[in-house]
């Protein structure tokens, strides 16, 4: 296995599924010529050419709309939101018009497309750009949404994603771009959309996680034994929906506690229908109520000091553990 | 590049003259009406009686309580869907608004898979899940049926983009209403299709209202037509009068072979007219147009009686074969009627069909874990 | 008191808002001579004129921006959306700058709108049509979003927003603007933002539930009691965000048992929200997980017969009710 | 419309000539122009210096990691904000994109201010909640500062529809960008502009590229440039040579008029150009730009420059005063570099304050219940 970044692992995917499949296609904002905002395309104009990877003027609702007609016909379109929150300005193509066309038609279309791009806070970019809608996308049946940690899992996921009928959602972080990790250089590695991973064993509490908060449950876990010799169960979602039940509930029942951390918003975030899952269903096994760490409920600051404490952190983690398993400090 | 002249003046809705013989035969001569045989003639005349009367029946159903939510009739625009349909080749392909049961038929759909729909029964079209808005046939290249104005602008370009991509000579006719011209991603969608040279074709039905609002009030309107904002982007663009089948024909037609042989887009602008309201909740349609306005065009400019008076001008048609298709039509809705009326109801476990392509062929990924999060279900 | 409808209370509040208020003004398709899609505005343009009652085109973003925008200057426009699935073609205007502006301009700034109008299922018009977005708005801190169930609370509630002087979205139901009911006169009738109802007291399950599901909680209650002689509490929300934890708390702490019912689609809707505040705050006092009804987990099902099925019912209630209490049907 | 000809050439970047003196002075004798006292000159000149100065020490201090996030510069466009400001009457409004310090300063925010925004401090001009893509300044009738592209355009619209509803004779200046004119938006926003006679001036800075896409890439260029668009929608437009203020200044305030006068509205393309990248962030624009087009700018077509120029022609300015008027801005860029420095950061309760104004002004509402939804705070 070779030790490669985050982002390379995502490029290899493109690069790959390109190869295999000519109805594959990149579109989106500076993803040809100027390699892309982030380069996560880097290389894959030149390499492939204006067909294969085509930069889109600022028209997100132009283009995404492009894709799911296109995809009627059966192209693959992989389509970059430079930023994830832009996806707002293209809201109704991307999760009204993707999430209804086969179920109005009765099965008779199919809508193959992956929407991907970074949808995380904590680069002092403000508000309106630093938004985390995985929640409010799964709301949609219809659609799926996949938030890789890993290097492993981003090209795992990204390669599912592509192959997928169905319009899936990649969400990626700009934080996690440079990270490095093994990855398996076998072109057929996919991971299967919908399987948790169990980042780390533990018995004491399980930490739920997606995206980059996964490494901040790590890095807590981590401590937590160092400090207080807690072994904590890490769980990583990988993806949101469809949603690995059996994994995160075997999970629970073990350990009997949860603790669930994104940087979603909290109202209605993804904490919010783990939390009511774990209660609804690992009702008897709990000894503590599920608690959960969210991003400070407010805009995304720009201050950088500030906008670090807004997001949640390893401190914050370890506290909130010490306090569900009454540990003074 | 519009032929409309002051006197046929389409651009005021309700004052414009019927057309004269001159008109209405201006086009015919033009190639793809001159080789137009005399059975595709009546083909076209019956299409438009058809979809005439499976409207008529639908609007009967209606009022009888067989259907829900809405029922947007084409009656009066049926030139608008029978002749851009009639000059389509194999490869190209449609896509329009929820005013959707003229194209539906006009592109070979069957009146009981259609009718079927409206009644919400599992026979219909989509299954029963879609309704009167979203009636799809991809096997006919028809793909709805949307009910999200302009929602379908970028979707046809994406259509067209990939059978550009996949080297397909081949384009797509993308429809949308006066009202839709209004909603931004029409106007991203055109830049686009013009930047990247795609074969797609706009067809705006300009009949004059977006609901009870009339096209002056929704949307500025240039000297020349909307079609004319094309300028903006470099785009072909024309109008029609949407009464004249032979006009329809030649001009869409002409986009046609721009979009086959240049990879070019066009806009095209139909000016048409409905004779009932925006949908049959739109009881009041008389309060925002006058009686006189709707006989105007019933009566100076509707397209089956202007397409049978040219037939029959031409001796292609005679009032007797007028009158045996109107009946068979008439007898073909009331089979569909009948068939819908019989079809069952989608059984409630439908529900969860057709949401994910991965769940209803298990075989064919490896997608895991839970997708639908009910705690139980009704059924 | 005078009994009118829920149509006729949101009418009145608006009419006494736009005479009290010379900055008030009514904004959104066929609002004014066509008088109102679903005649909720009927007779206001003829009686206020063009200038306080103003028709648009099918162009939401541009005129929800343009509300915000003259919002700034302390006009207080109610933009109504003929359905609130459309508000998806702006989306990044209603929910991306209504909810920043203030605090991006570190508090200069207002945003005092109302964006106003149907949210619901259950009138067959398909999937593009019959979306429930209050999950989602509530997601974003620094907008507001009220549902009302009854002709008071509507007309109350739609008086509050208007006075606000933050974005509030008031999130009405087709189904709901025929019914009548009592509504006080007086010109200063508001309901808080913000405070729950318990619109049928009981001490045996608490029945939480917004918008349409309440009635559907009631017709519930009165059969349990009817049937099982089980006393339901009905709590209201009205308000979704600002949120009324007291009420529901102290309901469930006297219980020990809550059903949430809502039309939301399941993943992250309202109810898992409510779900894991009760949960974590109420943890020992209940008897029972805490259940959910929500919509089927389905895009929305043209089909009259079928669509009924998957929007919760009171029979629905009453199984789900039964299977909580461990009550043989 | 446009008085742009063939030789001047603006629409392909970096092939146009330096103005002639004749073009240089074409406008000089236009009212607005002619009335300009010698100190409204020096001003206008001493603003385009410093919004220069603050942004070269700005991008110092970025380069020190002083900031996080974006830092757009605006340096090479200096005229297209100092113009406009220069000639805007006490009831007249302005908003802009991301790329604002330049209209900031123009409109007389505080260097301190905005640098210590730029810091993410408590005493900049947000609070340190914004950052540079976010500055506002109701109290001189600056609206921002706006992230999303073209999300300003309609907020614009609303600020002028809301001057007209007040029955105030102002108008509102709502900038974009070149690739802004891809959103849908933007055209929701003319169509409804000119439908309702609103008193809103879009000024489109064509600085010929969106990141890394030239213009020409991005939206399809009419002969006549990006406004001639405006046509579609009957809205009277013209184009402008950035370097030139004369020319800029006589053509907004042309549009002011008509804004005030007739309540119509006006679509302006400013052709101008910047001299660093998108963002900080992209280094590498030199790859889709050639050294020798940004120098062809700064040699020839530096706004800054050019209006010397012209005041020296004039005899207004001296080499020495120009000189001295460099140097009291880069004082006071590096004074505000000071302050900020030396301001605190926010406290972390902050985060939770400019949130809802019912939740700052307590006394003011009925409002009750929670309204933020952690379980827990970090501070
Ligand atoms: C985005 C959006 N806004 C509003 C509506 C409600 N609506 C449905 S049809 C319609 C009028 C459209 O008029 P037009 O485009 O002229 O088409 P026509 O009905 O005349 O065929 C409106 C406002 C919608 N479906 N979608
Ligand atoms: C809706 C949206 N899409 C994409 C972006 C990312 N983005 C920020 S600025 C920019 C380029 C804009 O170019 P232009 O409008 O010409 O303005 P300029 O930067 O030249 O001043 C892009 C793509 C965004 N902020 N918003
Ligand atoms: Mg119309
Ligand atoms: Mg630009």
């Amino acid at each position: 296995m070779a030790v490669i970044t985050y982002r390379q692992a995502i490029k290899d995917a493109l690069a790959e599924e390109i190869q295999r499949d000519d109805n594959v296609f990149i579109i989106g904002e500076e993803v040809a010529q100027y390699n892309g905002a982030y380069k996560v395309t880097e290389g894959l104009w030149k390499r492939f050419g204006d067909k294969r990877v085509v930069d889109a003027p600022i028209s997100e609702a132009g283009f995404i709309g492009l894709g799911i007609g296109a995809s009627f016909l059966g192209l693959r379109p992989v389509i970059e939101m430079m930023f994830f929150s832009f996806v707002y300005v293209a809201w109704d193509q991307a999760v009204n018009n993707a999430s209804s066309m086969r179920y109005m038609s009765g099965g008779l279309i199919n809508c193959p497309i992956v929407i991907r791009g970074p949808a995380n806070g904590g680069t002092n970019v403000g508000a309106t750009h630093s938004h985390t809608p995985e929640n409010m996308i799964a709301n949609f049946p219809g659609l799926k949404v996949v938030v890789p940690a890993t290097p492993a899992d981003a090209k795992g996921l990204m390669k599912s994603a592509i192959r997928d009928n169905d319009p899936v959602f990649v969400m990626e972080s700009t934080l996690l771009y440079g990270n490095e990790g093994e990855v398996p250089e076998d072109e057929e590695y996919l991971v299967p959309i919908g399987s948790a991973d169990v980042k780390r064993q533990g018995s004491d509490i399980s930490l739920i996680a997606h995206g980059g908060s996964v490494l901040v449950a790590l890095e807590a876990a981590a401590k937590l034994k160092k400090e207080h010799n807690v072994d904590a169960e890490v769980i990583d979602l990988r993806s949101i929906r469809p949603l690995d039940k059996a994994t995160l509930l075997k999970s629970v029942k073990k350990t009997h506690r949860a603790l669930l951390i994104e940087e979603n918003k909290p109202f209605c975030g993804v904490g919010a229908q783990i939390s009511h899952i774990i209660q609804r269903e690992a009702f008897d096994y709990l000894d503590a109520p599920v608690h959960r760490i969210s991003a400070v409920d407010a805009p995304a600051f720009y201050s950088p000091p500030v906008e670090k404490v807004q997001i949640p952190d390893s401190q914050l983690v370890l506290r909130e553990v010490r306090n569900i398993l009454n540990i003074k400090a | 590049m519009s032929n409309l002249t002051p006197e046929t003046e389409p651009f005021s809705q309700g004052k414009s003259r019927a057309l004269s013989k001159e008109d209405l035969f201006a086009f015919a001569k033009d190639p793809i009406n001159a080789s137009m045989s005399a059975d595709a003639k009546i083909k076209a005349f019956t299409d438009m009686v058809r979809i005439r009367k499976f409207e008529q029946a639908a609007l009967q159903s209606y009022q009888k309580g067989k259907m829900g939510g809405f029922l947007h009739l084409y009656i009066g625009q049926e030139a608008t869907a029978v002749g851009p349909v009639s000059v389509m080749n194999e490869n190209d392909h449609i896509i329009t608004a929820y005013r959707d049961h003229g194209h539906a038929l006009a592109v070979g759909m069957g009146m009981n898979e259609c009718m079927a729909e409206l009644f919400g029964k599992f026979t219909g079209c989509s299954k029963g899940k879609g309704g009167s808005m979203h009636y799809f046939a991809p096997d006919k290249r028809f793909w709805g049926g949307h009910g999200i104005v302009a929602g379908q602008t970028p979707l046809g370009l994406g259509l067209a983009y990939a059978l550009k991509y996949k080297g397909i000579r081949g384009c797509a006719i993308c429809y949308l209403g006066d009202g839709a011209v209004n909603q931004g991603v029409f106007h991203e969608s055109l830049n686009l299709a013009s930047l990247w040279d795609i074969p797609v074709i706009y067809v705006i039905e300009n009949n004059g209202y977006s609901m009870g609002t009339s096209q002056m009030r929704s949307s500025v309107f240039p000297d020349a037509g909307l079609a004319s904002r094309a300028e903006g982007y470099k785009i072909e663009w024309d109008s029609i009068h949407g009464e004249n089948l032979y006009e329809v024909r030649a001009k869409t037609y002409a986009a046609i072979e721009r979009a086959h042989n240049e990879s070019r887009p066009t806009v095209l602008e139909v000016f048409t007219y409905r004779y009932y309201g925006h949908s049959i909740a739109d009881a009041n349609h008389q309060r925002y147009r006058t009686k006189e306005e709707i006989r105007h065009y019933q009566e100076r400019k509707d397209p089956i009686n202007v397409w049978e008076q040219i037939l029959l001008e031409e001796g292609v048609l005679t009032k007797e074969r007028s009158k045996e298709i109107e009946t068979l039509a008439k007898e073909e809705a009331r089979e569909a009627v009948r068939f819908a009326d019989e079809s069952p109801f989608p059984p409630p476990s439908q529900l969860l069909a057709d949401v994910y392509h991965s769940v209803d062929n298990p075989g064919t990924h490896t997608n895991q874990g839970t997708i639908f999060f009910n705690d139980q279900l009704p059924f």
